[in-house]
């Protein structure tokens, strides 16, 4: 299953949600807002790096780029795609999840 | 679109369902019924009530599989069954019965 | 108006496994209120369908609710319908309950109550999700 | 492959209704096939032919509208979530049209993939 998290951790718990739910061996792909939850440095990117193992990370490129976060490190591991990636990990998964 | 009842208007949306449900009434459900050239009998009326008392209960208008079946579970099967409420409200008893009874469009309608 | 059979002739061939995730609260947001009517709506289309309440959506299943000082619908009530709907499949979140001091009997209808790692499994076994 | 998109969140407000356009034009340059798209919630406003944004903005009803037009995209507006909002055929952009949420249901049926856009 593919996940979908466009909210930010600052503010909801989709993430946390998502990461509770979520079948190990889901791919997880942030995007819109929450691609705050790639910033290696932030207060909340412990909970992505801990569960490195268990899901495969992506972050919308496109969503890191317009918030200005270019210049900031992402957590390591984490794939950036573009929305032909995006379109390419919905194909490649039988289901999405969107955690709104 | 509006009826008048004792002397009152009572307002309506495009498809003839009273806009404020709160002034229904059962002098309002004849003139609703004669606009639909339906008179009133008591086998009218229990469809009626009965989709009142579900309305009242679960705050919506069934869907008419549901209503029907729900019928046929409190009035039995020879009321429970599309045939015998349409032969009541010959355009539907979502459409007419609903509308009759003073509530919303029924919820489950494609 | 169009009513039930209309899409007969799409079905029953394909039967997918639909699943409407409920995660927020009722009356702050207008969410709850109008998956409740697509769940209502897709019940007659002969699929397997299911509902979860996670997280705040949780709430949306509590008993004793009273809108009448806010002038909103108190749609509580229609959950009750869903069983005359035929949708059966009703699924809450344990944890979710608990981190909101509530238990089954705070909750309007009767659910199937399921643990985190449960829910889990259900949720991986579906076609379709549709989240509001 | 046949995709079907779900977008809950009216333009400007939020970003699902961009995210979801992005997405769209993607899957074509991919070569998939959009078999609907359905707008529901505030999702609706996405379809108000009087929507006027600022002239350097991007205007999403005529971009929907337009990538519609081209690739033969169904762009479907729930009736009852139009009406509570005042989206009806009076307002309605060109492109797409208006019926029941029987046609979200019918959507994840009929596609392989159903993606949700919303807040």
């Amino acid at each position: 299953m593919l996940h979908l998290i466009n909210k930010s951790p600052f503010e909801r718990n989709a993430l946390d949600s998502c990461l509770r739910m979520a079948r190990p061996g889901s791919a997880i792909l942030l995007i819109e807002d929450g691609v705050y939850a790639a910033l290696a440095k932030a207060a909340h990117a412990e909970k992505i790096i801990s569960r490195m193992d268990d899901f495969s990370f992506y972050v919308l490129g496109h969503d890191v780029a317009a918030r200005g976060l270019n210049d900031a490190p992402l957590i390591e591991g984490i794939d950036v795609v573009d929305y032909e990636g995006f379109v390419d990990l919905v194909a490649e998964h039988d289901v999405t999840q969107s955690w709104l | 679109m509006a009826y008048e009842c004792n002397g009152v208007t009572i307002e309506t949306d495009e498809e003839g369902y009273i806009t404020d449900i709160s002034l229904w009434s059962r002098e309002l459900a004849i003139r609703i019924a004669e606009e639909e050239n339906i008179e009133m009998d008591d086998d009218h009326w229990e469809v009626v009530n009965f989709l009142r008392n579900y309305y009242e209960e679960y705050q919506i208008a069934p869907a008419v599989r549901v209503l029907t079946k729900a019928i046929k579970k409190t009035l039995g099967v020879e009321k429970g069954n599309s045939k015998y409420l349409y032969e009541l409200f010959p355009y539907g008893p979502a459409k007419q019965a609903c509308k009759i009874a003073g509530l919303p469009k029924p919820t489950g309608c494609i | 108006m169009s009513e039930m059979n209309e899409f007969d002739e799409n079905g029953p061939e394909v039967i997918k496994r639909f699943m409407y995730v409920n995660r927020k609260a009722p009356y702050g947001t207008i969410y709850a209120l109008e998956c409740l009517e697509v769940v209502l709506v897709a019940a007659a289309f002969d699929q397997d369908v299911s509902v979860v309440f996670l997280d705040d959506g949780v709430c949306q299943l509590k008993k004793n609710q009273d809108t009448t000082g806010i002038g909103m619908k108190n749609f509580s009530k229609t959950y009750g319908a869903l069983d005359d709907y035929d949708v059966e499949k009703i699924y809450v979140e344990k944890e979710s309950l608990a981190a909101r001091g509530l238990t089954e009997d705070d909750l309007v209808i009767p659910v199937e109550v399921l643990a985190a790692d449960d829910l889990r499994e259900v949720m991986a076994q579906q076609d379709v999700i549709i989240s509001s | 492959m046949k995709f079907a998109i779900l977008i809950n969140e009216g333009p400007f407000t939020h970003q699902a209704s961009d995210s979801a356009y992005r997405f769209t034009v993607a899957a074509l340059a991919r070569g998939y096939e959009i078999y609907r798209v359905f707008f529901y919630n505030d999702g609706v406003y996405n379809s108000n032919r009087f929507s006027e944004p600022q002239t350097d903005d991007r205007n999403l009803v005529s971009l929907w509208a337009k990538l519609g037009k081209e690739h033969d995209i169904d762009l479907v507006v729930c009736v009852a979530a139009g009406l509570r909002r005042g989206i009806k055929d009076e307002v309605l952009e060109d492109g797409f049209r208006i019926s029941g949420l029987g046609q979200l249901v019918e959507a994840g049926i009929q596609a392989d993939r159903l993606v949700v856009f919303g807040d």
